[in-house]
């Protein structure tokens, strides 16, 4: 078993199924699906089987691969994971495995939709699990670049708008990002871009790092929706279909949040020291404004995209404290939030589907009539608030002792925050799961069995961390020396 | 100075001349002719009797026959060049341009030896040895090059109902 | 089986209700409601059990690392002392008698099985609250049940009020769990433990515990809504009566409190807390009383009195006198969840939560709930003999060398002697004749479906005697606790009450007796009756400043994100697309106008080059 | 004959087939100073093998390879000079603005 390049399966699993997309005719689409949704599940299970093969007691990185790919520039096929990895290439599984079910009722151009979608699956595993810069650059491009076709064909309110405005942040991102790719390159002397012979001690000089920290940390920072560069997430969010905005806030925002942890702070260290104040002030700031303009936000899914503002806010806040406990709390809430949000959208996505309404103003009593469908959005809300019993409260938990500890002032503006938080979450609450009835959405049906699967996956995995935060805890503390 | 390499630069010229100054697309082809017939003349001089064979038989007998097909084919109704002073005008500075600094660079290069080489006696016979051993891989890409010219000509001038059609409108 | 195993089970009992009433029996009420009166009665049972052997033993703590942070593992799990032992057996009995009440008074619920669950989620979250052995395990129930709170406060969904409430209680309370979680962050970075009775031994800097208790004492004044942020108590009662029962006596507003009383080691070395916590106790109970005065709604009257009296027990803890401040919690969760239930029974059965319309109607014909108001309100009003009568004369024995914070507690009680018998008078004597209008608040159970008797009977009855006897056991629950029961003369006693005495004298006097005018003197007294009645305009001035300040906070940064930041970066994308159609102007597709600009600039070079050589 | 004397006339054939190039509006007048300086280039090589020491086979295999590609290139060539002239009756290269956008419509209009 463990001579099975087991990572690189599970890195081809989403592209075999992109393959087999392709090749199969647009008219099966129940064939198509099924393929998608199975190497969904075979990913979720390898997953799953890395976790548990993953040596916590000896950390490092494990089950490296490492092929020359283009030799004359150093370039590798390094892969490999550490216990942060491991977390993250469980959420990117969970998440598309249960965004294959979300969109299970899809019909319009079913081929390209899944097509797309494996790839950037594809592009999200060979993010996760690359130890070369190179490589790393490669999948985060491939995994970026079929938003466009995903909202601009399948999404909804002002989508080619929208699609374009994200492909264009993302490239400035990427725009940024290139150089400073290429600077560590050369900096480094020409000869390798892997990542954990350039994480080593004493490969650049603390100017160089304060130099070229900015360039790699904003890049990464505009997919993670770092304010005050995030206007393209909550309006990407809103016109994508739901499995995308699924992928989108549940996986390709930690993407950012990813590399800024892998790169710009594994690679930079000295660079990350002297802006950490910084960027933990806009961190900061983005928590709270998400916080305030979903207050006043009428759309669903605007709502939760700049609540994924405000979270992911959190995540680079404790990022930006450097310490152990911040960033444990960083990767739990990335892992936590990308359940959360895959599971807020997904529940939106159900009653959009049937209303194609998303204005919470429109809504009213929903609770009453589709008590099930609701009550996955009322379980993503509690998670967003920081409810225990669910994951994110001991990522923030985490995030905010080591905040008050390194930033004491911006710990208490962030956990302030929480009141806002509470604030908008429970207004949209109010306004559209309770109160009175609205007769108009009579007619709403609850999810069949088969798409409540989904759900109960995600609710069950946030339930599932927050009881025993230790066993997540456990994984990302074997890289991070919390254990 | 040996006469024949003047003769052979002036026919060279003038044919030159004729073809970029003829109005007449007609003419202008035939002043190619003859100035690549100076051309090969020149190579005659130049100790590359083949090569100078070679340019009259391709140059001179096929290209130049094929432009005065196109000629034909297409010119008829083609109104003639009309006078455009400003174009030429801004067309000789921009030439003359390149040739003064052409002639610079040639006038105060050095070159490492002027004297004539007469040492290519069996120079044909390297030619073709060359050719087919070390300098295979361009001729034989020359080979599919002029294959798809044959074969993409053909395609490009094919009559396709739909597609001019369509071209136009889009044209349009 | 040992007492570990027992209070594993007294936990997790409620807990597997909770999933079981609302997951499985999600159809079927009876089977929902059935499962957690079963997981109620069990916990009741695990708890007086527990009681009764452990009581006066050493404590005993089980618990196992449940996750690490900041260098060290943080516990979970169960710690057996006094406090723990006699605040969960209240936590069991009042929410078992609550949940026996609650099938008849919910009988014809729709969402029945629902409401079951959530007490059966709220039992739990409070019985984890109070057993728990660390400040984190602490936190995270102090939040759940407030989350509990907000479903059953929020129970009716369907009507606005009920939402609204639910929301303010959430966000109100939440404000006071920022500056818990604050504390806690800042006590774990100093002690680098959470764990209780390690804490409790500790002693440290003076700013640094004086800091750190003040902000624990944030996460109080929300919880156990006291001034400031009490706002969200009264406006709590728009959910079933039950769940006020349950909110105001032993669970969510208690939490509060005994999270001072759990730490009150660590307040103890606080002097400037200390100083605060009286100042804002003593300053509640005197301004809730007030309101309570005026108010007619009969929940109202009780949710003022609460508040008053949650101000009374933080005195007698700030005062340093432990066993006060918890005697008076345990009691005041047993005669206040009698108060609440019995002016539940009066509401169903008449529809109105006006107490003049309820003795008009003859509310004094059901004659066990009338018993039971009477000896709640006696004891609430510090009656003589009945159970909060012995220890609110502990919290102004505590308070006897702090003259003016005496002073409130004495116009508080009086205050509360007054309002008590207000409306006992005027359940009892009620006077048709009187001028006093009755203002027709809307019914709080619209259905005239009523059930069984007995369910309501039974509880009442049990709380009726448990708030008659337990004053009597000062000495045994000072014992369990492992303090003293200090004796106080009966001179000491006599201005307490007479103080209350007085206070329902008056109220014979205002509604009592024949041909009363039953208005109350503040009544006359026009503006201060309306400052009273609006209590004290606060929500309108937190309304106006508070959330008014955050809406337009929110309104100013949802128009920078709209017309700042996205046309900022639209800008971007449109100076973009005009700088490209500029250079389509470059782009003539003139081959020409190409080449020559190609040749040009060749030659240029080569003259450059030709010079170059030259020189 | 000298080096000199054939560098130069090689660059007087160039410039020439650059002034066609430039100055010529018919397509197959381009095309004719397109070989113009094909062949100023082909003297050049033919010039320096004759001229000074290195393998004169080279300098000649290459002249072969350029007007071979230079036939091919004026078959491709002539080709598409047809193609247009069926599709837009007129080989003006002024007449060939597509690219520039919106003055396209105006060109064909003429």
């Amino acid at each position: 078993m463990s001579d099975l390049p087991i990572l690189s399966i599970i890195l081809f699993c989403p592209l075999v199924a992109f393959v087999a997309t392709i090749l199969l005719p647009e008219s099966k689409a129940t064939a198509i699906k099924s393929v998608n949704a199975f190497a969904g599940l075979v990913s979720l299970i390898l997953s799953l089987i890395i976790w548990s093969q993953y040596d916590k007691a000896a950390g490092g990185f494990q089950m490296m691969e490492d092929i020359p790919w283009v030799s004359e520039i150093g370039i590798h096929y390094a892969i490999g994971v550490d216990g942060i990895s491991v977390v993250l290439t469980l959420l990117n599984a969970i998440v598309f495995f249960t965004g294959v079910l979300s969109m299970w009722t899809l019909e319009k151009r079913v081929k390209e939709y899944f097509a797309f979608m494996s790839l950037l699956v594809f592009g999200v595993f060979g993010v996760f699990i690359s130890l070369d810069i190179f490589v790393f650059f490669f999948f985060y491009e491939v995994a970026v670049l079929p938003m466009y076709p995903l909202i601009a064909i399948w999404g909804s309110t002002r989508k080619e708008y929208s699609a374009m405005k994200l492909t264009l942040f993302l490239m400035v991102g990427s725009a940024l990002l290139f150089p400073g790719l290429i600077a560590l390159y050369v900096e480094s002397g020409g000869e390798t871009w892997n990542l954990v012979t350039l994480s080593a001690q004493g490969t650049f000089s603390k100017g160089f790092q304060i130099f070229i920290y900015p360039l790699l940390y904003v890049g990464f920072g505009i997919l993670a929706g770092m304010w005050p560069f995030h206007s393209w997430s909550p309006i990407g969010h809103v016109a994508a279909p739901t499995a995308v905005s699924m992928l989108h806030a549940g996986v390709l925002m930690k993407l950012g949040a990813y590399g800024i942890l892998r790169i710009a702070i594994g690679v930079l260290p000295l660079g990350a020291a002297f802006w950490a104040p910084t960027f933990a002030f806009a961190a900061t700031v983005g928590i709270v404004y998400g916080a305030f303009v979903a207050m006043r936000q009428t759309d669903f899914k605007y709502v939760i995209g700049f609540s994924s503002v405000s979270h992911m806010g959190i995540v680079l806040l404790g990022l930006n404290t450097l310490g152990v406990d911040g960033t444990n709390g960083a990767v739990f809430q990335m892992f936590a939030h990308g359940v959360m949000t895959a599971l807020f959208f997904s529940a939106v996505g159900f009653i959009y589907d049937q209303t194609h309404d998303r204005d919470i103003r429109n809504f009213g009593g929903l609770v009453g009539q589709i008590p099930v469908a609701t009550s996955f959005f009322i379980m993503a809300a509690l998670c967003g608030m920081g409810v225990p019993g669910f994951a994110s409260f001991w990522a923030e938990l985490l995030v905010f002792i080591a905040a008050l500890k390194v930033f004491p002032l911006m710990g208490i503006a962030a956990i302030a925050g929480l009141i806002f938080t509470a604030a908008y979450i429970l207004r949209v609450l109010g306004k559209a799961i309770f109160g009175p009835k609205n007769p108009k959405w009579d007619h709403l049906v609850e999810p069949t069995a088969f798409l409540t699967i989904p759900r109960i996956i995600l609710i069950a995995v946030l339930l599932f961390f927050g009881f025993v935060p230790s066993v997540m805890l456990d994984m990302i503390g074997s890289v991070t020396g919390g254990r | 100075m040996s006469y024949d390499f003047a003769i052979a630069a002036v026919v060279t010229l003038a044919g030159a001349l004729l073809a970029i100054s003829q109005a007449n697309i007609l003419h202008a082809v035939f002043g190619l002719a003859i100035s690549l017939v100076g051309v090969a003349g020149i190579f005659f001089t130049l100790n590359s009797p083949f090569v100078a064979i070679m340019e009259v038989l391709i140059y001179v007998g096929g290209i130049a026959v094929t432009m005065i097909f196109a000629v034909m084919l297409s010119s008829v109704t083609n109104p003639q060049e009309k006078e455009n002073v400003g174009r030429r005008l801004m067309a000789a500075v921009a030439a003359g341009t390149f040739f003064v600094g052409g002639a610079l660079v040639l006038h105060h290069a050095e070159f490492a030896d002027g004297k004539e080489l007469l040492n290519s006696e069996h120079s044909l016979q390297a030619v073709g040895v060359n050719l087919l051993n070390r300098y295979n891989l361009a001729f034989e890409t020359l080979s599919v090059v002029l294959l798809l010219a044959i074969v993409g000509a053909i395609v490009i001038v094919r009559k396709e109902p739909a597609m001019p059609a369509d071209a136009e409108e889009e044209a349009a | 089986m040992s007492s570990t195993t027992l209070a594993l089970v007294l936990l997790g009992a409620p807990l597997v209700a909770f999933f079981i009433a609302l997951v499985v029996f999600r159809k079927n009420h009876v089977a929902a409601m059935a499962t957690v009166l079963l997981g109620g009665a069990t916990t009741c049972a695990c708890a007086l059990t527990l009681l009764a052997t452990k009581a006066g033993a050493p404590a005993e703590q089980a618990s196992r690392a449940w996750l690490h942070a900041g260098g060290v593992d943080i516990h979970f799990g169960i710690l057996l002392d006094g406090k723990t032992l006699i605040m969960g057996a209240a936590v069991g009995v009042i929410t078992l008698c609550v949940q026996v009440y609650s099938l008849s008074y919910m009988s014809h619920d729709q969402g029945r099985g629902r409401f079951f669950a959530f007490l059966a989620l709220f039992e739990w979250a409070m019985l984890s609250f109070v057993y728990s052995p660390s400040l984190m395990q602490t936190f995270v129930f102090w939040e759940l049940v407030g989350l509990a709170s907000f479903f059953l406060i929020g129970f009716w969904h369907k009507k606005p009020s009920a939402i609204a409430a639910a929301k303010k209680a959430f966000i109100i309370t939440r404000i006071g769990d920022v500056g818990l979680f604050i504390g806690l962050i800042l006590l774990f970075q100093t002690a680098h433990t959470l764990d209780i009775q390690t804490l409790n031994t500790l002693s440290f800097d003076a700013s640094r515990i004086e800091l750190i208790t003040l902000l624990l004492f944030v996460g109080i004044v929300g919880k156990s809504a006291q001034f400031p942020l009490h706002t969200w108590l009264p406006d709590a009662m728009e959910g079933p009566t039950p769940v006020s029962a349950l909110l105001h006596s032993a669970t969510m507003v208690a939490a509060g409190v005994f999270l001072f009383a759990r730490f009150h080691p660590l307040f103890m070395q606080a002097e400037l807390t200390l100083t605060i916590v009286l100042c804002i106790a003593t300053f509640t109970a005197v301004l809730s009383s007030t309101m309570a005065m005026v108010a007619t709604d009969m929940k109202r009257v009780f949710a003022y009195s609460s508040i008053s009296q949650l101000g009374f027990m933080l005195m007698g803890l700030g005062a340093g006198s432990l066993f006060a401040g918890y005697f008076h919690l345990t009691t005041h969760a047993i005669f206040k969840a009698l108060l609440f239930l019995c002016a539940g029974a009066f509401i169903h059965e008449h529809g109105t939560n006006d107490t003049v319309a309820i003795g008009r109607n003859g509310g004094r014909n059901q004659r066990i709930i009338t018993l039971g108001l009477i000896v709640g309100g006696g004891a609430l009003a510090g009656f003589p003999l009945l159970a909060g009568f012995f220890s609110k004369e502990l919290i102004i024995h505590a308070l006897h060398d702090k003259p003016l914070f005496l002073a409130g507690a004495y116009l508080a009680s009086f205050m509360t002697a007054y309002y008590t018998f207000r409306v006992i008078f005027l359940v009892v004597f009620p006077n048709k004749d009187s001028a006093v209008e009755v203002e027709e608040e809307p019914a709080d159970s619209h259905d005239d479906h009523h059930g069984s008797a007995w369910p309501m009977h039974a509880p009442i009855l049990l709380l009726t005697a448990a708030a008659i006897a337990l004053g009597w056991f000062g000495d045994s629950i000072a014992t369990t606790l492992g303090l003293e029961n200090p004796p106080i003369s009966i001179p000491e006693m006599a201005p307490a009450i007479g103080v209350a005495l007085a206070g329902i004298l008056i109220a014979w006097f205002d509604f009592g007796r024949k041909s009363a005018p039953q208005t109350g003197f503040v009544f006359k007294i026009k503006p201060l009756y309306t400052l009273f009645k609006n209590g004290w305009y606060l929500d309108a001035i937190y309304k106006k400043v508070f959330v008014g300040a955050a809406q337009a906070v929110a309104g100013l940064l949802f128009g920078t994100e709209n017309h700042v930041l996205d046309k900022a970066s639209d800008g971007i994308g449109q100076g973009t697309l005009q700088i490209g159609s500029a250079t389509t102007m470059a782009q003539s597709g003139r081959l020409p106008v190409y080449i020559g600009v190609a040749v040009v600039c060749f030659a240029a070079v080569m003259i450059v080059l030709g010079l170059e050589i030259m020189r | 004959m000298t080096l000199e004397g054939t560098l130069l006339l090689a660059l007087m054939l160039f410039c020439f087939g650059i002034y066609a190039v430039l100055a010529r509006r018919n397509l197959i007048g381009i095309l004719i100073g397109v070989e113009l300086m094909l062949n100023a280039a082909n003297i050049n090589f033919l010039a320096f093998s004759h001229f000074i020491p290195t393998d004169p086979a080279v300098a000649k295999i290459i002249v072969l390879v350029v007007i071979g590609l230079a036939a091919a290139e004026a078959a491709i060539a002539l080709a598409i000079i047809l193609k247009l002239y069926r599709q837009r009756s007129s080989i003006d290269v002024d007449a060939m603005t597509l690219l520039e956008g919106t003055g396209a419509e105006e060109a064909s209009d003429e």
